[in-house]
């Protein structure tokens, strides 16, 4: 599959026509080494092989150019409302309770909306990444080889812990594995103007959007939303318009030869782009309301890249929210 | 709801004329002073904090007080954490008990009454903490020279910000005061002497036989420095995006304001929290949920609101970032203007003073 | 300086001390309490605790003994007496709410006579009107209030057929009912409050259901205290024409002791607006009726409440008053209520122009300064610091700035 | 050689540690209204209203009170009937100690909530509660520096910030702490102590109050006292640790410690006087207003 770099829209990678089932969960992500030469215009694309998973070693995609997006509704039987999200490796699978009585609601205590984030453990974050910027616990003697065995997953368990984690080094690291309150918090901010509760709130009814992150490759707050959106709507909640997110990173790039540095800005970051990234936008976005409900940023960027950084995040919430529209038309995941 | 209707409609209506309501225009800051030197000059010169007991303070306040912050700097020399061997640590304190008009009937009959009043305020002190956390923390030093022997001895900065009381734009004062703060804080040069090897400064101590690793201080207070890349720490501009909803020419026309009074934030509809470094870079953005009308949660709270949702117009974004930089560039000259003034000026000699130690708080106009 | 010293009086300093035997005695007022000498209470003159407090004594007092400290002298006075034994153990000296009333469950004390001592409750400067010796503390911030006072208030709730006012015109908090303010709450009974159209009736379900139309949460409104009920809550009313809700203003707030209480309370600053400064009038193509400058007047009401709130607003031109008379041909004279009503709605309407804007923003800082100088808030003051800012060509934003504040508001320390 | 240490020298010619003579209570500097009630900051704000403030610093020992005047209760229960309630909350801020950091959570912090009820008990003798039926009165005091002595400085701190609300008070609650130890040989009674004398006479590193129990050896006391000095009363008076002296020791320490109120008053007086004349030579408008920074 060959990267279709179109001029001015990004159009995405095809997807795989994925049944049902989840594609194989534990992917071995690909290793990067730590000083490849970053490229922006040829960006390791790991995510595109398909379904048999023959390794095809990873075509590139362009810096404009969103990862591989697959989106499929209704896939669990339980909840009124479910979606399964793959943005490239980054794979979440969200589940929407409809209105019920907030005593019974399993998390949160007030009524309307109600979100929660939540990692798998064990899996969701690749050894690699905690093993570089090991968690509070010294996972450097622990984890004796960077391929070393499983994570325990709570070392995960308080913001506390990412917050240590993030300064590993990287300004943008927060960007690349926030912890679980950030991404509730900033879930609910997205969700909250779009979503119709018409007195929800008031009648002590909650609606639960309960988001699992299967896997986390960067882009985990985009996924979540778009995720959410189309839970919410497979459930039937009444919803202003298709929230969905996107996020865009500034890179330093040092041409070969002229040591100029120049600054580009790339689409969609995989995790290990926003660790190497001086700067992380990340927008969610009612695109026909045309109005912004979540505009994060970290890292330290110059305004000229700033304003590229925040076209390219509003591009990619447009080509999401295309995405999502046919997905609800199509009934499972559907290529433009 | 905060105010009323009427009242935010003269607001935002002032805001479109940009002349806001106490004649400031859209992109002005109010006149904030900054005392870091205790008020008389009876202490000792080189005491450059207002807190006694701290090795750097500061106080933000506005003429009559209507936004009193204070931040203590307190420096001392930790054991690295494990992940982080080789870079110093900041950790950051805030509380707005006295700020926030809640009561906290802690002890004492009413102890059910408090514990929703006291839900509010840790919320809201830790909604302050993580935005700083977030924003201007991972910018303020160069973590990196605070490690005087990696693995062994780090500074770590404990920054401990107190809100007595503030008049909207709670993040612009905390992030002043945490500034100006680190920026009065003197750490004494340490040399580390490595084991056995001759340390160049180690004839100094008499005890220079000991075995393990020893820090040799410099006890001058002259050669004390603030903490290394402390000048480009970031400042915190609040950008408020107040809509006015026309009537019938169903226009929403939106204007972006800097340094919100309260009733402003409370007729926002969203606020921006951009945080800008001296030399223009954007260190952090984040989107607060507005004051404002519509889409407010019904138990929205003044202060650091907790209304979460906030949209924003996408147009908007680019000149909420222009907005930022441009009044951040002048709030960065009014502190230094503000810090030259409070040094250098020697201050008025309050010959019958009984305040011997400078009292902390004395506002600026002393009527006698 | 020293004609106030030892009029200054600490809460805990005796004031006076009333002898049974003489006649003389005193009557309570305001920041004093009673207390009874303890007869076992020997008077030493070299007493370790004598009062350093007041440099001499209250000479004025007539009949009170010279000495500061604890006579023991006692004195039938006409005034309740309390038992109330020392040693700090603190039993409700249960003080007579006003001093004529002797009544109160006291009766019993009237037979144990003793001699009382006044004791002032605040630090404050004493005034005595013959027997009456009270303390006026310095800087009450606490607002009490009394009948008749204007009250710029906001509605923080509704039930029960009332109005809550918070008299610091404190939002309406959130879900917490707990009120945050410094001070109590006022009521505002349905029954206090004029019925749109001016129509008099009894007021029936449907109002109450209907409350919301008139007066909703966080609305300000000017109003009138008809009476204080004995537990200090105030019951205010609207009754007169000039009280109503405020519309198209900016609200400031001052602690209550620098409004004094005036004859009218409704002020208007003339002249306000300078003509060089009014900067490019950029006028709206809207749909609200927009103001020519022709009618604009330089003026700008101030509505002083007593409770500290003040309203500022632009003054409502005298010529909507005769167009909209012009416009009424029929009867020549409309019910007044009408005319103030719709006088009302078309001043809610209008767009401000940018020069009454910056009026009511010059106006607004003028009271900020005053209230930074502890000065007290007249028309006249205010007009001093709004002259003396436009001459010196201090810009609205300016004025705000120490530097400015002590140069503009020189002039009404220097009357 | 050992050099003289500075302490040996002081304590040579009867000084203390600090160069205070027994008698002479630390500097004191009280300072009214210093966060302005008037800053209501507009309309929107929660109103932090506090009608009355105060800052006071004994030695290096600051604290800031805050009252809010009688004010509406917030829930039916707290409501008396016939007197307002008073509810005291006492905080210390982190940068306080001047040594360890350890942050103390007023709600679960023994050592605090034992204090705001001491403070609770000497403010309700004097404050004339029941001229202010079904109200509150709430009093938050916040120690910025503690070097000893906080529970005094609190209770002189809150006595200043209710008058400057206005609030009635029978009498000012002035708080002073006086102590014996023998220190070397001569056991004097000092008045005023600070965190080393503290330790000293309780042996152990309680913050502000006597350490429980922990009593030092036998005479040694650390006794803060509150009186209402005009009326002569003795408001508090907290002492944990056992004496050997029997009644007349404690008689002695006591009475030391009601001359520091006493001078305690002097100092408070003097401010109030102050602040008072300013206020209304202000409202007069024949103050002069000067520019500090």
């Amino acid at each position: 599959m060959t990267a279709s770099t179109s001029g001015s829209m990004p159009t995405s990678h095809p997807t795989m026509s994925a049944t049902a089932t989840l594609s194989n969960l534990y992917v071995p992500l690909p290793l990067t080494g730590p000083n490849a030469l970053y490229d922006p215009h040829a960006r390791r694309d790991d995510s595109s092989h398909d379904n048999d998973n023959d390794n095809t070693n990873g075509t590139t995609r362009s810096a404009r150019t969103l990862r591989r997006l697959h989106l499929s509704r209704s896939t669990l039987s339980q909840s009124s409302g479910s979606s399964l999200v793959e943005l490239g490796n980054t794979k979440l699978l969200v589940s929407v309770r409809g209105p019920r009585s907030v005593a019974r609601c399993s998390f949160g205590k007030e009524g309307g909306l109600v979100c929660e984030v939540r990692y798998l453990p064990h899996i969701a974050i690749r050894t690699s990444t905690l093993a570089r910027h090991s968690l509070s616990h010294d996972f450097s003697k622990s984890a004796s080889s960077i391929t070393a065995a499983r994570v325990p997953r709570d070392t995960l368990s308080t913001s506390q812990d990412t917050h240590l984690l993030s300064s590993g080094g990287s300004p943008c690291a927060p960007a690349a594995f926030s912890d679980e309150t950030y991404l509730s918090n900033r879930l609910y901010e997205a969700l909250a103007p779009a979503v119709v509760l018409d007195g929800l709130e008031k009648t002590k009814m909650c609606i639960e959007v309960f988001v699992q992150v299967l896997q986390s490759d960067g882009g985990v707050l985009g996924a979540a939303i778009a995720g959410a959106t189309l839970a919410l709507v497979d459930a039937g909640v009444g919803v202003k318009d298709l929230v969905c997110g996107s996020s865009a990173a500034v890179m330093r790039t040092e041409l070969p030869g002229s040591d100029a540095v120049k600054y580009v800005a790339v689409a969609d970051p995989t995790e290990d782009e926003i660790l190497q990234a001086c700067g992380v936008v990340t927008i969610a976005m009612m695109p026909n309301w045309k109005e912004v409900t979540v505009w994060d940023q970290f890292g330290k960027m110059s305004i000229e890249s700033y304003s590229e950084a925040m076209e390219l995040a509003r591009d990619g919430c447009f080509t999401m929210h295309r995405f999502l529209k046919n997905c609800l038309n199509g009934g499972s995941s559907s290529r433009s | 709801m905060a105010i009323s209707p009427t009242e935010a409609h003269y607001i935002i209506e002032s805001a479109l004329h940009d002349f806001r309501i106490d004649g400031r225009s859209r992109l002005e800051h109010r006149p904030y002073s900054v005392g870091t030197r205790p008020s008389t000059t009876t202490t000792a010169t080189s005491s450059s904090s207002c807190l006694i007991l701290s090795n750097g303070s500061s106080r933000i306040h506005l003429p009559g007080s209507s936004t009193d912050i204070l931040c203590s700097v307190k420096a001392d020399l930790v054991r690295p954490s494990p992940n982080k061997p080789n870079e110093g640590v900041v950790e950051i304190s805030v509380d707005s008990s006295l700020a926030g008009g809640l009561d906290l009937s802690l002890g004492g009959a009413g102890g059910g009454g408090g514990t929703a009043a006291k839900r509010q305020l840790r919320e809201r002190e830790s909604q302050i903490t993580s935005l700083l956390q977030r924003l201007v923390v991972p910018h303020a030093v160069h973590y990196r020279e605070l490690a005087i022997c990696p693995g062994k001895y780090v500074w770590r900065l404990s920054v401990d910000i107190v809100v007595l009381r503030c008049d909207g734009c709670v993040l612009d004062g905390c992030a002043m005061a945490m500034r100006e703060g680190l920026r009065s804080t003197l750490l004494p040069r340490v040399s580390a002497v490595m084991n056995g090897e001759e340390g160049v400064a180690s004839g100094v101590g008499d005890h220079g036989g000991s075995s393990n690793n020893d820090l040799i201080v410099e006890g001058d207070v002259r050669m004390a420095l603030p903490p290394p890349g402390v000048e480009d720490c970031p400042l915190v501009v609040t950008v408020g995006v107040l809509s006015a909803p026309m009537g019938a020419g169903g226009r929403v026309r939106h204007v972006c304001v800097v340094d919100a009074r309260t009733e402003e934030e409370a007729c926002a509809s969203s606020r921006v929290c951009v945080s800008v470094d001296r030399k223009g870079m954007v260190c952090g953005v984040h989107t607060l949920g507005g004051g404002g009308m519509e889409n407010r949660m019904e138990d929205e709270f003044g202060g650091l609101g907790l209304g979460i949702s906030s949209s924003m117009p996408v147009n908007m974004l680019g000149d909420v970032v222009n907005t930022a930089a441009g009044a951040a560039k002048n709030l960065y000259e009014m502190l230094d203007r503000e810090k030259e003034l409070s040094d250098g000026k020697d201050l008025v000699r309050d010959d019958h003073d009984t305040s011997g130690y400078g009292n902390l708080l004395k506002s600026q106009l002393l009527i006698r | 300086m020293d004609s106030l010293k030892n009029h200054f009086v600490l809460p805990g300093q005796v004031l006076a001390t009333s002898h049974s035997e003489t006649q003389g005695g005193f009557l309570r007022g305001h920041g004093t309490y009673i207390e009874l000498v303890p007869h076992d209470q020997h008077d030493n003159d070299d007493d370790p605790r004598d009062n350093a407090g007041g440099s001499s004594s209250l000479g004025g007092m007539a009949g009170t003994s010279k000495k500061r400290g604890w006579g023991n002298s006692s004195d039938q006075s006409n005034v309740v007496m309390r038992s109330e034994h020392d040693g700090g153990g603190d039993n409700d000296d249960d003080d007579d709410g006003s001093k004529q009333s002797g009544e109160g469950e006291d009766a019993a004390a009237l037979l144990r006579v003793g001699p009382q001592r006044l004791i002032a409750s605040v630090a404050g400067t004493v005034q005595r009107v013959n027997k009456l010796i009270s303390v006026i503390p310095s800087a009450p911030a606490v607002y009490t209030g009394q009948v008749g006072d204007l009250i710029v208030g906001r509605i923080i709730g509704v039930g029960g057929s009332r109005w809550r006012v918070s008299l610091t015109c404190s939002p309406p908090s959130s879900g917490s009912s707990s009120s945050s303010s410094s001070m109590r709450e006022g009521q505002l009974p349905l029954s206090g409050v004029n019925l749109p159209g001016g129509v008099q009736r009894i007021r029936t379900s449907e109002d109450v259901l209907a409350m919301r139309s008139l007066y909703r949460e966080g609305d300000l409104l000017t109003c009138e205290v008809q009476n204080v009920q004995k537990d200090g809550t105030l019951i205010l009313h609207t009754r007169s024409l000039r009280y109503g809700k405020l519309e198209n203003g900016v609200l400031t707030t001052v602690p209550p002791s620098l409004v004094g209480r005036r004859k009218n309370h409704f002020v208007t600053i003339k002249g306000v607006i300078s003509s060089e400064e009014t900067n490019g009038d950029k006028h709206h193509d809207d749909s609200v009726m927009d103001v020519d400058d022709g009618e604009e007047s330089g003026n700008v009401d101030v509505y002083l409440g007593l409770n500290g709130g003040i309203w500022i607003q632009r003054t409502i031109p005298p010529q909507w008053e005769n167009s909209l008379h012009g416009s009424l041909d029929q009867d020549s004279r409309a019910p007044l209520a009408e005319t103030l009503q719709k006088l009302r709605q078309r001043h809610a309407n209008t767009r401000v122009s940018a020069s009454a804007r910056e009026g009511i923003a010059r106006v607004r800082n003028a009271i900020d300064c005053l209230r930074l100088v502890h000065c007290q808030i007249t028309p006249e003051s205010i007009e001093i610091v709004v002259k003396t800012s436009l001459r010196e060509g201090v810009r609205v934003k300016d004025m705000l700035r120490p530097e400015f504040i002590v140069k503009i508001t020189e002039a009404t320390r220097s009357r | 050689m050992t050099s003289l240490r500075r302490t040996d020298i002081l304590s040579l010619i009867h000084l203390r540690s600090d160069g205070r003579r027994p008698n002479e209570i630390r500097h004191m500097s009280c300072h009214l209204g210093a966060l302005p009630p008037t800053t209501d900051c507009g309309s929107a704000l929660p109103t932090s209203g506090c009608s009355g403030s105060a800052l006071v610093s004994m030695g290096l020992t600051q604290v800031l009170c805050v009252v809010r005047g009688p004010c509406d209760v917030g829930r039916r229960s707290e409501e008396l009937p016939d007197r307002a309630t008073l509810e005291v909350t006492m905080r210390t801020t982190p940068f306080s100690p001047p040594g360890d950091r350890r942050v103390t959570n007023p709600s679960t912090d023994r050592r605090l909530i034992e204090q705001s009820h001491l403070l609770q008990t000497a403010l309700s003798a004097s404050i004339l509660l029941h001229l202010f039926p079904k109200s509150k009165i709430s009093v938050a005091v916040m120690v910025l520096a503690d070097d000893g002595g906080r529970l005094e400085a609190s209770i002189n701190a809150a006595t200043l910030a209710l008058m400057d609300a206005g609030i009635p008070l029978k009498d000012m609650v002035c708080a002073c702490s006086a102590g014996r130890w023998n220190a070397g040989g001569s056991d004097e009674i000092v008045v005023d102590l600070n965190r080393r004398e503290i330790q000293a006479a309780t042996g152990s590193a309680g913050g502000g109050g006597g350490a429980p129990g922990g009593g030092g050896t036998s005479d040694t006391i650390y006794l803060p006292v509150a009186t209402m000095p005009q009326r002569g009363t003795v408001v508090l008076a907290q002492c944990e640790s056992r004496l050997s002296g029997g009644a007349e020791a404690f008689g002695e320490v006591l009475e030391v410690a009601m001359k520091g109120c006493q001078m305690v008053m002097e100092i408070m007086a003097a401010a109030v006087r102050e602040r008072g004349a300013g206020l209304w030579k202000a409202k007069e408008g024949k103050a002069d207003v000067i520019l500090v920074d």
